[in-house]
């Protein structure tokens, strides 16, 4: 396709003046106003809009998968009963990588995007105050919404608010275990054991502490029924001889 | 020495039927009979009140954010709303105004300091003389037949401040604007004074009385069309507005002239367009719609006059302003080519048609 | 004309040799000698963007420009070194933030070309309606620019309220108003419903109405077509040359657009033109540009239209949420080299990713942005023009810094 | 759940692992630098390179597992010696590829990639001042690069990267001087992931340097590595061959100085623990004697022999037997040094 050749007639040209004045003078009686007035009018957003992370503390497994997925660096785990993921939201861009890598669901995006915060260490938003939406206080009264059909755009005002919504969709996976592929390879380094967050890893046999002291020869090792499957004991293993298993 | 004065003041005042009470009353009383006088003295109200500096005042205040509004609404925005929520944010521009005040005024080493400090508030002088020629029906600073003349002289005396403005800011860009200043200037002047010779032509005589009087029954922008349409064009030109805003471009060469000023200097030198705008208008109003006749309402007496005339610069001026959002910056060459050939001629045909119809009335 | 040569012996003012200029100190003198003379446009000036143009000046005439970009250099190619490749996702979006779509299928296909992922349909036809609709999200915040460098500010907003509704449209289907990094190895993020495919397929109509406004009051301005006219022209041999890509080549009259030439994603099952001019000045590249925003609303409605049923994400992936970090954090691609050419709004997008084939990291990635591409013949159409022209040639251009200097 | 145990062995010092593995290898100046326990340590804390083997801060970070000591190969030393147990000899020369003598330690390699018995190799390469550098092989082409054949006479972290190849793939081969081979055997016995290491190719081996001495040893002597193509060792003299054809040779005597004290103690010439082992002793010039040990290298070899890529003669067992005997009397263990010092 090639674009046409502008025309340069003084008629033509005066032709394009006229189309400029009129339509100037049609947008300055009746404009075709797009502007959201803000804080005090709010825009209807879509469910899947990507705000505000909450976090369901019962079905975290601190698998610690969100901070390490995190392009930012934005996740710190901090101890809290357990460790739970804590976001620094001067460092957050929103993409949700750790939301889609939560195998549990206990991330659950928001569509609440507007955050003000008083200080920049209030940003660093600690495990629980992640638990529910942060208290706001808004000055909008009335939403707008866009209505876009064929024959335009215009902005519908309503003298109504729409609460922020929490999207918990829940992946579609089992309950996972780690389970010892080839024990004849440990090195007995019991690193599975130190990560483990639950303390489902415990040693057996264990003869020889750390304390220098020397007992006898050897350890092993069992997985308990106390494992959720997070997965940090086969990230950790030197030998790389765990591995996640579902179960029924 | 006071009295006399005071006979002087007394024997010239403005007469207004519906505060006359309130007039009689101050009289009475001794030292504010005499400010009052003096206030109500015909040429001191012409020049610092109407159509003179007060107005002049409210209508920047009223302009700046007239214009803002108008545009943004052509620009499906909404415009200042945030000083002043319940009149639509109004008082914008005082706001402006206020934080210009209190910003450091910023003098860089490698300026001219004197001319760069002097230069904004020298050009003032320009802009208020025409002010006091300008009358407005029996309103009136300093009443002269050659008054048109003796306004487009002194307007032509602001260019010339900008580029001494240019040459001080010892800036490169500063420099490039000043030139464009230069270029700009004998392009418009031109035109512009041949257009409002036509007219003098028309009228046979620069005393604006004169020109009201002839357009009792058909305006001046219908006897000579084309010299109205070229009076605003030159007036675009003359006021450094879009399309036209070649010496200030701020996206080439960031405010040319003024790229140097900051704080309270630079709120002078930004208003120093409106106001020229303003004498410019207030010319053209004479010139061409009929100066200050309209509807004579008798509670105003004198009033009435002023009145007119600043409602109809106003208006003038309103509409102007949706220029501004209906077009691109020409290039300097294009606007001086435009000048030299298309506005020229309209120019020549306009005195033509000045001299024709004059002859004819 | 004669010219008169006044002998009087000009030295180079001092500021010249404190701004750190990527120019020897002779080509100074020899400026000033020649009475000529330097303005240094940028990198804080108001019609420049991030970079400086080191303007050599005869009068009026431009006779030289020296560009020197990199201020807004931020070492993505090395930063990606050291991320994970799923972490470098919303990296790669980041130098040309309205692009993002087309950047991050560049990246992603070099990755799909390296594990040899086969893309579902339906996942490819999601991700061209993605890169369209940023494209002509680009398109537009480039008129804007245009538009305040040549002093419209009208032309500036229209554009940008336009853009609300592309905005608006990956907010719809991605969750986020612009880098969505939703386009990962083997497909997309999500599936996109039914009815927010029917909302973009009105929306497109919409755009459509919007523009005729914008059309009547920018496009066909008189002023705006005084400014571009016979500006900045590039023949179609020094385009060639100069190595000018995607619009401005096809402004110049060449017929070169990598969607046709090596077609990607769904691109080939679709009717479009490729829009030329032979002008190749400042309007005829603004105009081919404008007239790929209508080809681009097209290719978006044919993709609602003909969008295939089925899985958004390739099998040998499989779900992605909740297991987004056991698929993708620990990638490693088989050692070698894979590159990829993408159709970017602005030109030809070349992402190359060098893998060892052990590390869980790129060993190299190079990303030849288009902006870079045509920085010479954005030079090279600045030389014998006046100076108030070059905000409208660089508007011209959409020179965009932070996406040349990535 | 299976049970499973394994055995550490005792401590000697009451200290942690490594502190017992430097007590009684590397302060006893027994260390081979075979990075065995590098390779090995689950904390990474171990340290080689260019430097004796060492464990920065191991009071707080060694986990005290005994990895290392299981792995090394100089804990309890009792030194091999001799010739070993083979199934034959050949003495050969690759007709594909150039390398030190007659490339066989490539053709080898090559054979057994192209058979699919190994995925991967492990194979020393250098830079520009031959410096070692570690490279994956993964297909025989990578082999033609003549900085990836030929000796380099400097300490390489093999071991690591074939930990990390284990790993990731089934079947790897490797080659490695004699302590490397008994490390890896060490490990084999322990681990049982290790197994997948199928064919250790081991090189004949008198001793080996640091490269920072060497390079500074040999600049001394005015020689600059950066010049030369091929570094050998033969009949008691060090030649260097340059990129202009010319040559410098010196008694390996004179290297006494360099040679580090872990070499000092080492018997095994031959590699007795492979599974082939490669030299140029007992060949004539231009070609390699072959020591195969193991069905798995018996295979590669008739595979070769099989294909007609190589040259096969007869070697001179007798020579190599000679250099074995030879290498226990220059390397006496325990060594008269420390006798005399007890």
């Amino acid at each position: 396709m090639k674009v046409e050749k502008i025309s340069r007639s003084p008629l033509e040209e005066l032709k394009r003046h006229v189309g400029v004045i009129q339509e100037a003078f049609k947008q300055a009686v009746i404009p075709d106003r797009v502007t959201i007035e803000y804080p005090r009018e709010r825009r209807k957003y879509p469910e899947n809009l990507r705000g505000f992370i909450v976090l369901d503390k019962s079905r975290c497994i601190s698998c610690f998968r969100c901070a390490q997925i995190c392009p930012a660096n934005a996740i710190q785990m901090s101890y809290f009963e357990n460790f739970y993921p804590g976001i620094d939201y001067t460092k957050c861009i929103f993409c949700h990588f750790c939301v889609e890598s939560c195998p549990t669901g206990a991330l659950a995006s928001s569509t609440l995007h507007d955050m003000a915060f008083k200080s920049l260490e209030d940003m660093k938003v600690k495990p629980n105050q992640m638990m529910r939406l942060p208290a706001a206080i808004r000055e909008d009264v009335q939403s707008v919404e866009y209505d876009v059909t064929k024959k335009g755009w215009r902005l519908i005002r309503k003298m109504e608010l729409e609460d922020i919504k929490v999207v918990r969709i829940l992946p579609k996976l089992k309950p996972r275990r780690a389970f010892c592929l080839e024990p004849e390879s440990c090195l007995g380094c019991r690193q599975c054991m130190e990560v483990c967050p639950h303390e489902a890893i415990v040693m057996e046999r264990c003869e020889i502490t750390l304390e220098g002291q020397i007992v006898g020869k050897g350890c092993v090792l069992k997985i308990t029924e106390k494992c959720v499957g997070c997965g940090l004991c086969v990230r950790q293993c030197p030998m790389k001889i765990l591995s996640l298993k579902e179960v029924e | 020495m006071i009295s006399t004065l005071f006979e002087i003041f007394k024997s010239n005042m403005v007469q207004i039927p519906l505060i006359q009470p309130i007039i009689d009353y101050l009289m009475q009383i001794p030292l504010i009979n005499f400010i009052v006088a003096l206030i109500l003295w015909r040429p001191f109200f012409a020049v610092v009140i109407i159509p003179g500096l007060t107005v002049l005042l409210l209508y920047l205040l009223y302009i700046v954010w007239f214009e803002r509004k108008l545009t943004a609404r052509v620009q499906w925005r909404v415009g200042p709303l945030e000083v002043a929520r319940p009149i639509r944010g109004a008082i914008q521009a005082l706001a402006d105004g206020l934080r210009y005040f209190f910003q450091e005024a910023i003098v860089h080493k490698e300026a001219h300091r004197p001319y760069f400090v002097q230069l904004p508030i020298l050009a003032f002088i320009p802009i208020l003389l025409p002010i006091a020629f300008i009358p407005a029906g029996n309103v009136v600073g300093i009443k002269s037949p050659y008054a048109v003349q003796l306004v487009v002289a002194f307007l032509a005396l602001i260019p010339i401040t900008i580029i001494a403005i240019g040459w001080a800011s010892n800036n490169r860009f500063a420099f490039i604007g000043s030139v464009r200043e230069a270029l700009i200037y004998v392009s418009y002047e031109i035109p512009f004074i041949i257009a409002v010779s036509s007219m003098i032509y028309l009228y046979g005589s620069g005393d604006p009385y004169v020109a009201v009087e002839k357009q009792s029954i058909v305006p001046g922008a219908i006897m000579n069309p084309i010299a109205f349409l070229v009076f605003i064009i030159a007036m675009l030109m003359a006021t450094s507005r879009l399309p036209f805003e070649i010496p200030e471009a701020d996206q080439e060469i960031a405010f040319g002239p003024f790229v140097e000023y900051s704080g309270m200097l630079f709120g002078l030198v930004m208003v120093l367009a409106y106001e020229k705008l303003y004498v410019m208008a207030l010319l053209f109003v004479i010139l061409f719609l009929g100066g200050w006749s309209g509807f004579y309402c008798e509670l105003l007496g004198d009033l009435n006059a002023p009145l007119w005339l600043f409602i109809k610069t106003i208006i003038v001026i309103s509409i102007l302003a949706i220029v501004r959002s209906m077009y691109a910056r020409y290039r300097i060459d294009q606007a001086v080519r435009y000048s030299f050939s298309w506005l020229i001629a309209l120019s020549i045909v306009a005195l033509v048609i000045g001299i024709a119809v004059g002859w004819i009335v | 004309m004669k010219e008169f040569h006044l002998d009087i012996p000009v030295e180079p003012p001092k500021e010249l040799e404190s701004l750190f200029l990527p120019i020897p100190r002779e080509y100074v003198e020899d400026t000033y000698r020649k009475d000529e003379f330097l303005v240094l446009v940028g990198p804080q000036h108001p019609g420049s963007g991030h970079m400086r143009l080191i303007v050599r000046v005869k009068g009026d005439i431009i006779q030289e420009v020296i560009p020197d970009p990199g201020y807004v250099h931020r070492c993505v190619e090395k930063i990606a070194e050291n991320r994970l490749y799923i972490q470098n996702i919303p990296l790669v979006e980041r130098p040309s933030i309205m692009d993002s779509a087309n950047f991050n299928l560049g990246y992603v296909r070099a990755i799909e070309a390296a594990m040899d992922i086969e893309v579902p349909e339906r996942a490819k036809f999601i991700r061209t309606i993605l890169a369209e609709l940023c494209r002509i999200g680009t398109h537009l915040y480039d008129a804007a620019i245009l538009a305040v460098f040549i002093g419209h500010t009208t032309g500036f907003m229209y554009p940008f309220g336009i853009r609300e509704l592309i905005c608006e449209s990956l907010v719809r289907m991605t969750g986020a108003r612009f880098t969505s990094s939703f386009i990962v190895p083997g497909g997309v993020r999500r599936d996109v419903d039914e009815k927010t495919l029917r909302w973009v397929y009105d929306a497109t109509f919409a755009i459509e109405k919007r523009l005729k406004s914008f059309e009547r009051i920018f496009i066909k301005n008189p002023t705006v077509i005084a400014r571009l006219r016979d500006v900045g022209v590039l023949s179609k041999e020094e385009a060639i040359k100069f190595g000018v890509v995607g619009p401005f080549l096809r402004a110049s009259g060449v017929e070169y657009d990598t969607r046709v030439v090596e077609p990607y994603e769904a691109y080939e099952e679709l009717t479009w033109d490729i829009v030329t001019a032979d002008e190749g000045d400042g309007y005829a590249r603004f105009m081919v540009r404008v007239n790929e925003v209508s080809q681009s609303l097209s290719i978006i409605r044919q993709c609602i239209t003909s969008m295939p049923d089925g899985s958004y994400i390739s099998e040998q992936i499989g779900e992605v949420r909740g297991n987004f970090f056991d698929k993708f954090a620990d990638i490693v691609l088989p050692a070698g080299e894979y590159t990829t050419l993408t159709e970017a709004a602005r030109g030809t997008l070349l992402f190359t990713i060098v893998s060892d084939g052990e590390s869980n990291v790129p060993y190299r990635m190079r990303i030849v942005s288009p902006g870079w591409l045509y920085l010479r013949g954005f030079m090279e159409a600045l030389k014998g023009e006046r100076l108030a022209d070059l905000q409208a040639i660089y508007g011209s251009f959409g020179y965009f810094p932070p996406e040349a200097d990535r | 759940m299976q049970e499973w145990q394994f055995l550490v062995p005792d401590k000697k010092h009451k200290k942690k692992f490594f502190g017992n593995l430097k007590a009684e290898v590397i302060d006893a100046k027994l260390c081979c630098h075979c990075a065995a326990c590098a390779a090995i340590c689950p904390v990474d804390g171990i340290v080689s390179g260019d430097q004796p083997i060492d464990f920065p801060n191991w009071v707080k970070e060694c986990v005290d597992c005994g990895a290392c000591i299981k792995v090394c190969p100089r804990w309890e030393y009792k030194p091999l010696k001799g010739i070993g147990n083979y199934i034959e000899a050949i003495s050969a020369k690759s007709k594909r590829f150039k390398g030190q003598d007659g490339a066989m330690v490539t053709e080898i390699t090559a054979t057994a990639l192209e058979m699919g018995l190994i995925e991967k190799a492990i194979f020393v390469s250098r830079d520009e001042e031959w410096r070692t550098k570690i490279v994956t092989i993964r297909s025989p082409v990578q082999l033609y690069d003549r900085k990836v054949t030929g000796t380099k006479y400097s300490y390489a972290d093999v071991l690591p990267a074939l930990k990390d190849a284990v790993i990731e793939s089934k079947a790897v081969a490797f080659v490695g001087t004699p302590c490397m081979i008994s490390a890896v055997r060490k490990m084999q016995k322990s681990f049982k992931k290790f197994e997948r290491v199928k064919l250790a190719i081991g090189l004949f081996c008198t001793e080996n340097f640091y490269h920072h001495q060497l390079s500074e040893f040999l600049a001394k002597k005015g020689v600059d590595l950066r010049l030369a193509t091929k570094t050998d060792i033969k009949k008691g003299k060090f030649i260097v061959r340059f990129v202009d054809g010319g040559r410098v040779s010196f008694p390996v005597k004179e290297f006494e100085e360099i040679i580090p004290s872990g070499c000092k103690v080492c018997q095994d010439f031959a590699a007795v623990e492979s599974d082939v082992s490669v030299g140029s002793v007992g060949s004539e010039s231009g070609f390699s004697t072959v020591i195969v040990r193991s069905e798995i290298a018996k295979k590669v070899i008739d595979q070769i022999r099989e294909k007609g890529t190589a040259e096969i003669k007869e070697p001179d067992i007798q020579a190599v037997q000679k250099l074995c005997e030879y290498k226990v009397k220059i390397h006496p263990y325990p060594s008269k040094e420390k006798e005399k010092t007890q």
